[in-house]
């Protein structure tokens, strides 16, 4: 390779790379781009509530440390809301199936998001009567989130 | 590198060049940036000495790589280029083995410009490690 | 106690095998792809013995580093460019090793891991500048043992063996991935397993040490057995994600998800252990790295190194350290997670893998260097072919990296 | 003259063909004694079409592994040659031959 073009190879992987880590979201301009990013969302908030889900059962079974505990809540809710903030920025196409699709995500998106952080507090607080009994509510939303992902793949 | 019957033969750029030169202790000097060669008397070329630093290695690097190099360690530096003479080589093997101790070759302005203004200054830097 | 000494060198090797790539790498891959890519690690584990066997020997008979000898075989402009690749690899895994301590810290405290990047970075010098490296080493090692914690909660799994052997030995790519995301993780997997880091390590280290051709018994001992034996650690923890964090569908982006599978089967003492052993395998990872950023320039500009000699006697090569150092917790305190960084850091080992490994095998073939020790006709052949499945690796790792989109 | 000078110089044959650069100067210790040992004395050039690969020396031995690097070096190299020193009538650039 010429100096020259090692150079450029140079820009163009420090470009890729950045591109990359940045991850960007942009537009969805079809109603198919907007589901499958939609049918990411959804993976993804499935990944930070069964987390959650685990992480409570796994210390209601008294195996986990209260600092694990905590520490893996939080990032399960911030993982949560970095999906629901990406999600949320993604401009939908103008149809009705986009602006359903997005207000049904949404809305489990929103739930989702203020039960995880019910349980962030539980767990702070040392409640874990109550912590259990929230978490209670998390299956059923994984189902819905499931039945999203599965309609929009 | 073999034995003939009139000496020892090596290729230089394989056999010397880039090659660790270590003093009669067993302490890295430098590697072999660069070697000078000389005409004898008799009108043969003779390896005379080891070229050591940026501004030998700089135009090695060949091309504007090089050329940066270069200007670069001119513009720091204007005390003549760092030089082993041929005549404290002991052995040219993995190594190139001097007869000389590194404390009487000075050869590197740097090492003792970092010991002298950072590392001295850091407490423990006197000790071995424990 | 020669025996007593075997024993030490072989379990150092295995708990010093996994760092934070093959803690996150595989515990990732386990969770999205089952056992079907643990072919990977495993080749990954052929090729790291293979290579760290050579350089060890090329390091007891030569008593040279390995960028010593990348520069004397590739030149001095090549050798350059091959010394900014590996070091800029080598220092993306030294930050992904300092996040990685403080993840593990920030697990057991609850204390934002932030918060003790600098703590750990200023510990990590604090040892490099003071402590003697076989204690460095061997205790990082034995530490890291802890976390064989990943086997004992497999055990508590009961899993059926016979299928998961089965997913090994019989790979089937899970319907849902893309064929390009599978080859793009078999490649990080590859990166985890076969750290280029690990051998300039193992090698210097055999310089510092002045191996002799019968502590090159004991050096090879190491590698066939430790390095295997480390290898399955990294089965372990993928497994313990496959029957885990798959079914559940969790995609794992933080370490705490790494440990979770392990406090779910195993209880809170596995967990003490497990977080020790984090702590452990990352800390000594980091020491590793750092002083292999200064290996790597010491060496190839020839000043001298090591941990043998008074800080004062190798000032550039400490200012190299310290300097690598501050660089790459700086990195982590920008508050990139330390996690995506492993994540990149693995594939970029992959990707600047043959830039030594090439040099390594020409130079274990040298007959002015080696003499008799010089590598055996099978030994060449196994080498070749992984000559070839390490470039191919390299050549597809960016392409792929940018086609998945990093693995999305 | 450094001995990089020399090294990469272009060759030329006196009727001005090229015959390609040079890849290494091979050294005899014959010379005057210069410490305690002989000087080195260059002896011969290694010339060949180009750089690539030189120094790993299987341009220039026979017999060294593995079988795959050593055939494509050679290949590459399939032109190299050892010029003897005393042919050499100038240094230049380029390095010019005698006859």
């Amino acid at each position: 390779m010429t100096r020259r073009g090692r150079g450029a190879a140079l820009v163009l992987l420090i470009g890729m790379l950045l591109l990359t880590l940045t991850g960007c979201v942009g537009n969805a301009r079809t109603t198919g781009a907007y589901r499958g990013k939609a049918h990411l969302s959804a993976e993804a908030a499935i990944s930070s509530l069964e987390t959650a889900l685990l992480a409570v059962q796994t210390s209601a079974k008294g195996n986990l440390f209260g600092s694990v505990l905590e520490v893996t809540l939080s990032q399960a809710e911030d993982d949560f809301g970095s999906v629901q903030q990406q999600f949320d920025s993604i401009q939908p196409p103008n149809t009705s199936e986009a602006d359903k699709l997005r207000s049904r995500l949404d809305d489990l998106l929103t739930r989702g998001a203020s039960t995880l952080a019910d349980l962030r507090i539980a767990a702070r607080r040392d409640q874990q009567d109550l912590m259990v009994h929230t978490a209670q509510d998390v299956q059923p939303l994984v189902n819905k989130l499931d039945a999203l992902a599965q309609a929009t793949s | 590198m073999t034995e003939t019957s009139h000496g020892r033969v090596l290729d230089l750029n394989m056999h010397l060049l880039d090659r660790q030169v270590v003093d009669r202790d067993g302490r890295f000097v430098c590697k072999v940036d660069d070697v000078e060669l000389e005409r004898g008397a008799d009108g043969a070329m003779y390896v005379a000495k080891i070229l050591i630093g940026p501004r030998a290695l700089g135009p090695r690097f060949r091309g504007r790589l090089g050329v940066w190099v270069r200007a670069i360690a001119e513009r720091l530096s204007t005390d003549p280029i760092p030089t082993i003479d041929f005549a404290v080589v002991e052995d040219i093997g993995s190594a190139v083995k001097l007869s000389a101790s590194l404390d009487d070759l000075r050869v590197a302005p740097l090492e003792d410009w970092v010991r002298d203004h950072i590392v001295s200054r850091v407490p423990g830097s006197r000790h071995a490690s424990e | 106690m020669k025996l007593l000494q075997v024993a030490l060198g072989i379990l150092t090797a295995i708990g010093g095998f996994v760092d934070i790539g093959d803690l996150v790498t595989n515990a990732l891959v386990g969770a999205r792809f089952g056992m079907s890519l643990a072919w990977a690690t495993l080749v990954g584990m052929v090729g790291i013995c293979l290579y760290a066997e050579m350089s060890g020997r090329v390091a007891a008979v030569t008593r040279r580093g390995t960028f010593d000898l990348v520069r004397e075989r590739l030149g001095p402009r090549a050798g350059l460019a091959n010394l900014i690749a590996s070091y800029l690899v080598t220092a993306l895994t030294f930050a992904a090793e300092i996040g990685g301590v403080a993840l593990a810290l920030e697990l057991a405290t609850s204390v934002n891991y932030l918060l003790w990047v600098p703590l750990v970075a200023f510990f990590a010098w604090l040892l490099i500048w003071r402590v003697n490296f076989s204690i460095l080493e061997n205790g990082a090692g034995l530490l890291g043992l802890a976390l064989l914690a990943f086997g004992f909660a497999l055990w508590r799994l009961h899993p059926d063996f016979g299928h998961l052997a089965h997913q090994i030995i019989a790979p089937h790519k899970p319907g849902s991935e893309r064929l390009t995301t599978y080859w793009y993780y078999a490649i990080a997997l590859f990166g985890a397993a076969m750290t280029p880091y690990e051998v300039f390590f193992f090698s210097s280290g055999g310089v510092e040490e002045g191996w002799s051709r019968k502590d090159l018994m004991v050096a090879r001992l190491n590698v066939y057995v430790g390095f295997p034996l480390g290898a399955t650690i990294s089965l372990f923890i993928a497994a313990c994600a496959t029957l885990v964090l798959k079914p559940r569908g969790i995609e794992v982006d933080t370490l705490s998800q790494v440990a979770l599978p392990v406090a779910f089967a195993a209880g809170k003492v596995a967990l003490a252990f497990l977080i020790l052993g984090f702590v452990a395998a990352t800390f000594g990872a980091a020491l590793e790295t750092g002083l292999s950023c200064g290996y790597a320039a010491a060496q190839y500009f020839g000043w001298q190194w090591g941990k043998f000699v008074r800080p004062r006697q190798a000032s550039r090569f400490h200012l190299a350290v310290l300097l690598t150092l501050i660089a790459a917790t700086g990195l982590v305190l920008t508050t990139i997670d330390p996690v995506k960084i492993t994540e990149y850091s693995v594939v970029f080992s992959a990707i600047a893998l043959p830039l030594t490994y090439f040099p390594i095998l020409v130079i274990s073939n040298d007959p002015d260097y080696m003499g008799e020790q010089k590598n055996g006709r099978a030994l060449n052949f196994l080498a070749t072919v992984f000559l070839v499945i390490i470039v191919v690796a390299s050549v597809a790792a960016i392409p792929l990296m940018i086609w998945t989109r990093a693995g999305q | 003259m450094r001995a990089s000078d020399l090294i990469g110089r272009d060759v030329v044959r006196a009727d001005g063909t090229a015959v390609g650069v040079v890849t290494d100067l091979r050294c005899v210790q014959d010379g005057p004694v210069r410490g305690a040992h002989a000087s080195l004395r260059i002896d011969a050039l290694l010339v060949s079409r180009h750089h690539v690969g030189s120094l790993l020396g299987y341009d220039r031995r026979k017999r060294q592994g593995p079988w795959l690097i050593r055939v494509i070096v050679r290949y590459l190299h399939r032109h190299m040659q050892v010029v003897p020193w005393a042919d050499v009538v100038s240094e230049g650039p380029p390095v010019r031959l005698r006859g």
